[in-house]
């Protein structure tokens, strides 16, 4: 038994992860998913932004490599701004998420009969990342004369008194990379001061604390649990609350794989002198 | 006694004092931009609630004035924008408004912006709340372009003065020798060499997947010539993956300028540095397939590593190979802590390159931030235990405005 | 017949098995999206077939991936940067500048082209230096007094407030201690022993807390792009009405 | 020749550099409109320099199958994926490629949607299994540094999960208090040496002391 606990082949415990994703996205039991101030504060914040029917700008920096997590944030963002009549202008840094997001706007505009070039409009991607937010900071229709489909952007309701980046009400970057730390703060927000809130990958969630506690962000969700407590905010569940039940039994088996892993390495392991 | 008549002087300003116009009024061109806009400044006075200051603004002193904004009296004290005013107490005695455009009654289809260089007169007047109208004087003033930032003094001179230590460290490294502490992480470095001599098995080496330019790259490249000459010198194998031609080229210049040095030409071939892959999981499916198969006694991973690190540190750590790995990506440094005997955590990793090439710009570098890191701590220090006792200066010198 | 070409063809037969009854259930649409669905699922099939070994089909799916992304790169920096950023303000192709022609812009263009020397051969490969040293001269101007503003001033502001006597004052002291203590940990020009040693002790526990939670947190991404894939396979394939049970 | 060879790119980087440090505390609208042109400028070679990372990667797969190097064969695939895409951009649904982008419709977008978006995916959920496997096999506390990165992370995983506050309410809090100080320390001290690092290489190349991201040999 112990030799058979300690060289267990690999493929065992694949399929063993493998069960433990299937089986409870097969079935449905309640978990409590409780949002939340950092992702409240996002909330909070486009609320205010719809009181004063302002115009918010999202900027969409990821692949399908983290669609799982980010895509839902992106759902979840778009229907709360079309529902409260919130003016959204995307932008995309990274090249993949054109397509992602396109998807996403077709889907939640339908939802909320959003007109485009009124509510909101879709700018696409471009090359030079903290260039480009240095030239859209200063000179936004000068930077992006015209959108993804060719119309002018000083035609379009939405982008047509935004001259820079400090006309937004509020800038929200989705992120799978460190576009925010990397480009929207010290290139953007260092200067015009606009309100700075973000989605990212569980990966990058814990290095954005120092800029949380700052004030140079001013909210964060962090991997599938953020997506999942702004779909319950804005109470409507999606792929993100439908997958925290895996999530959580997943993370259980993790956890028991690292203890009992390391239960066998203190108890046989050592003496062989695997490593000091 | 004397505190009687304290209460007296206190009791007589307290009454109502009979509201006048505004006092202390300074116009000046608005500091730190790009001209276009006059900053006014005047005494707060106490008047009673719902009273209104209208700003006025005109191209000649008689000439028709215009409307440029109405405040209510509680607004714009100078103490809300301490990066122009600063923190000083009269701050919270003073008002301030910034005008850059004005309504001309005539053409009312968009307000008039100010014109740089050009000189506008400015009044404010205060309107009481039974309509009363109380009038300033007319000042002039002229917006103009200006050429410093003055909000930014702290950057510049924190930039300038941390620029000057590292150019001077890096002149003086050029001149003479530098201490840098011992770097454990080489020690454990020789160690797993030479255990894996005692074996008789191969060393394996990987350098992560960025390009020859990267700096984690070099810093490889740099631990990499080492490792070469101790190979050489215990005439163990070598074996070294790479995923980019370019690096790969340089990395057999550097590990058959090693052999030669530690005077042992015959025993290097080109076959030690070899391309595995291109793509980041067929790179590290291959190299893991060769640790299967060849039980390398040490497998050294070096640079800037992706998500393929778990791959290739998990296969290492279970054909119990000893595992040193040096990388400045924070995301797979926790994989590597957890799978690896010995880590080199970020910046140990540039140290460790320093040490190993002596290389001036990397020394004096090390050296310089060194400096700086010492100053920003004692400054933190310093700066809590100040803020601590009421003193909140050395914390607005270090705020970026 | 090895054991692992017999376990490829029947999986390969089982796959075409399910989809055929998809099809014939109408689960799977018989039009392009039906035919992208099954696409999909047998990329993502053969892709996770490296879990069991790297085989000829992983390698297929990977390459052919590697070209299609390859391709999409090429044509967003086309659509969005050459053509709407060079050749629209140039050549007024699209009729919305104006009517006036940017031809300063031939400049950035030739500094772009000189960088694609840099693959060429050696007698003019040196021009891409010049594109090089703009490019990464410029990143490194722009990025000193940012880096000072955005990553050294505003990050030393907050932590220097007035200690207070609650859980809020504890937690900026146990801050100040982590910043303070990790920036000993890399410090270079004093041996690691003494009052030095123990600080720098103290930064690597600092230091393997926050890995930590790196770590947890990237597992947790992990898990849910797996999260994201099984329910691809098991709704949009499968077609399966969830929750079944 | 020496001179454009090697002298006129360190002039460069120094010129290019030092305008981009100064121009940032000039607010003088001369300054600003100069940084926004050099920025402009740098977005469209940045253009060129994506087509610079997609032709090196064609052409080693080129060198690939023209040296016959192990698995030469699956290069045709890279081909093969990449001249369909090639295809389909240009043909642009239909308007051509002088048009604007077609983003919502046509057979571009079908590739991109169930070829790139599904393998890109997968790639990336393949190491989930690896983490499962290494959470068994290789994560070990073999230091006491390791075992306390173990801890918290075993913490913070079970704080972000609902089944964390099923078990207690405290988890949630002290996760949350874990990441709010004692990462926040560590991640502020890291992000301070990081950032006078950041700024010490900036300086070598600009000052022409960092040669080595011109490449090319000297």
């Amino acid at each position: 038994m112990k030799d058979f606990l300690i060289n267990l082949d690999r493929r065992f415990i694949f399929i063993f992860v493998a069960i433990g994703v299937i089986l409870p996205a097969l079935t449905t039991f309640p978990l409590p998913i409780k949002p939340t101030a950092n992702v409240r504060a996002i909330y909070n914040t486009i609320e205010e932004v719809a009181a004063q029917n302002g115009t918010v700008l999202i900027s969409f920096d990821y692949g399908p490599g983290s669609m799982p997590e980010i895509q839902p944030m992106t759902l979840s963002v778009l229907r709360h701004c079309f529902s409260k009549k919130v003016k959204v202008v995307g932008m995309c840094l990274w090249p993949q998420a054109v397509g992602l997001v396109q998807q996403a706007l077709d889907t939640t505009s339908k939802e909320f009969d959003a007109q485009y070039g009124t509510d909101y409009v879709f700018l696409g991607y471009k090359t030079g990342m903290h260039s480009l937010v240095i030239n859209m900071g200063r000179d936004f229709q000068g930077t992006y004369p015209q959108d993804l489909q060719g119309n002018n952007t000083a035609d379009l309701a939405v982008t047509q008194r935004i001259f820079g980046l400090k006309d937004f009400d509020y800038v929200i970057c989705l992120a799978a990379g460190n576009t925010p730390d990397g480009v929207w703060i010290p290139y953007g927000q260092e200067r015009y001061k606009f309100k700075f809130g973000i989605g990212c990958t569980a990966v990058m969630a814990p290095d954005q604390f120092p800029y949380l506690q700052s004030g140079q962000m001013n909210g964060l969700m962090g991997g599938l649990a953020g997506a999942a407590e702004y779909e319950k905010l804005i109470n409507t569940p999606g792929t993100a609350t439908d997958g925290m039940r895996p999530q959580s039994v997943v993370h259980v088996i993790i956890i028991l794989f690292i203890l009992l892993g390391n239960t066998i390495y203190f108890l046989y392991d050592r003496k062989k002198g695997g490593a000091k | 006694m004397r505190y009687i008549l304290l209460c007296l002087t206190l009791l007589f300003c307290m009454c109502p004092v009979q509201a006048q116009q505004p006092t202390q009024i300074q116009t000046m061109d608005t500091p730190n931009d790009a001209g276009g806009s006059i900053t006014l400044t005047w005494n707060r006075a106490d008047l009673p609630p719902k009273s209104v200051y209208k700003i006025a603004i005109g191209e000649s002193p008689n000439g028709p004035f215009y409307l440029a904004t109405e405040l209510p009296t509680t607004a714009n004290l100078m103490s809300d924008d301490p990066a122009t005013f600063g923190h000083g107490d009269e701050t919270a005695q003073t008002h301030f408004f910034n005008i850059t455009e004005y309504q001309d009654t005539n053409n009312t289809e968009k307000p008039l912006k100010l014109e740089t260089d050009k000189t506008y007169y400015v009044q404010i007047t205060t309107q009481l709340p039974n309509g009363q109208m109380l009038p300033s004087n007319i000042s002039p003033a002229t917006a103009i372009q200006n050429l410093f930032n003055k909000t930014k003094i702290n950057n510049f001179i924190l930039g300038t003065v941390f620029s000057l230590i590292i150019l001077i460290a890096i002149y003086m490294a050029r001149r003479h020798e530098m201490y840098i502490r011992r770097i454990a992480g080489l020690e454990a470095l020789d160690e797993a060499l030479g255990r894996a001599t005692e074996m008789g098995k191969p060393v394996f080496f990987a350098h992560g997947l960025h390009p020859m330019g990267s700096v984690s790259t070099i810093a490889a490249v740099n631990i990499l010539s080492r490792i070469a000459r101790r190979t050489a010198e215990f005439n163990t194998e070598l074996k070294v993956a790479n995923n980019d031609p370019i690096v790969m080229a340089v990395s057999r210049e550097v590990v058959k300028e090693s052999y030669l040095n530690a005077g042992r030409p015959d025993a290097y071939n080109d076959d030690m540095v070899f391309l595995a892959a291109t793509e980041q999981f067929s790179y590290a499916a291959a190299v893991d397939g060769m640790m299967v198969r060849e039980r390398p006694a040490a497998n050294i991973m070096m640079g800037y590593f992706y998500a393929e690190s778990l791959l290739l540190a998990e296969t290492g750590a279970n054909i119990g190979a000893i595992q040193i790995a040096g990388t400045d990506s924070y995301t797979q440094l926790p994989f590597f802590i957890t799978t690896c005997d010995y880590t080199l955590m970020g910046e140990e990793l540039y140290a460790a390159s320093a040490y190993l090439s002596r290389e001036p710009k990397l020394m004096g570098s090390l050296k310089g931030m060194d400096v700086g890191k010492a100053f920003l701590l004692l400054t933190l220090v310093l700066g809590t235990l100040l803020a601590t006792m009421g003193n909140q200066t050395l914390a607005h010198i270090f705020t970026a405005y | 017949m090895t054991r692992d070409q017999i376990f490829f063809i029947t999986s390969l037969f089982v796959f075409f098995v399910i989809n055929i009854f998809l099809l014939a259930t109408g689960s799977l649409s018989p039009d392009w999206a039906g035919l992208g669905t099954f696409i999909a699922a047998g990329i993502t099939l053969s892709l996770y077939s490296f879990l069991y070994k790297d085989n000829p089909l992983f390698k297929f799916t990977e390459n052919l991936y590697v070209g299609v992304a390859a391709a999409y790169t090429m044509n967003q920096v086309w659509y969005t940067v050459l053509l709407a950023d060079v050749i629209n303000p140039t050549f007024d192709l699209n009729g919305q500048t104006g009517g006036n022609h940017e031809w300063l812009l031939i400049f950035p263009v030739l500094l772009g082209l000189f960088m694609l020397t840099q693959l060429a051969s050696d007698n003019i490969s040196w021009l891409s230096r010049i594109a090089f040293a703009f490019v990464v001269g410029l990143g490194a101007g722009l990025a000193i007094p940012r880096t000072i503003a955005a990553n050294v001033l505003a990050q030393m502001q907050p932590s220097m407030q007035p200690i207070t006597a609650d859980l809020a004052g504890f937690n900026l002291v146990v801050i100040l201690v982590g910043v303070v203590t990790v920036l000993i940990y890399f410090f270079y020009s004093v041996e690691h022993t003494g009052a030095v040693g123990v600080a720098s002790k103290v930064g690597i526990w600092f230091l393997m807390i926050s890995f930590g939670a790196s770590f947890g947190y990237t597992i947790m991404a992990r898990l849910s792009l797996l999260i994201g894939r099984a329910g691809f396979l098991l709704e949009d394939w499968l077609n399966l009405q969830l929750p079944l049970f | 020749m020496l001179f454009l060879r090697r002298t006129l790119p360190l002039l460069i980087a120094f010129i290019v550099g030092t305008l981009g440090i100064l121009i940032y505390y000039i607010p003088h609208t001369a300054a600003q409109d100069l940084e926004q042109e050099l920025a402009r400028w740098d977005r469209i070679i940045a253009a060129f320099a994506m087509l610079l990372g997609i032709y090196s990667l064609m052409s080693l797969h080129l060198n690939r199958v023209k040296r016959q190097q192990g698995g030469w064969g699956y290069s045709f695939l890279v081909f093969l994926g990449f001249g369909l895409m090639i295809l389909f951009s240009l043909y642009n649904d239909g308007l051509g490629p002088f048009k604007p982008q077609v983003a919502d419709s046509g057979p571009f977008v079908w590739m991109f949607d169930n070829v790139q978006v599904p393998a890109d995916a997968t790639m990336f959920s393949i190491l989930a299994f690896f983490i499962a496997s290494a959470a068994y096999r290789t994560f070990r506390a073999r230091t006491p540094e390791a075992a306390i990165l173990l801890v918290s992370a075993i913490i913070v995983m079970l704080g972000r999960v609902p089944i964390g506050v099923l078990i207690s309410d405290w988890i949630p809090w002290f996760s949350q208090w874990l990441m709010a100080v004692p990462n926040l320390a560590a991640k502020r001290g890291i992000l301070l040496g990081v950032s006078l690092g950041a700024i010490a290489t900036s300086l070598r190349i600009i000052f022409g002391i960092e040669r080595s991201y011109l490449g090319g040999g000297e």
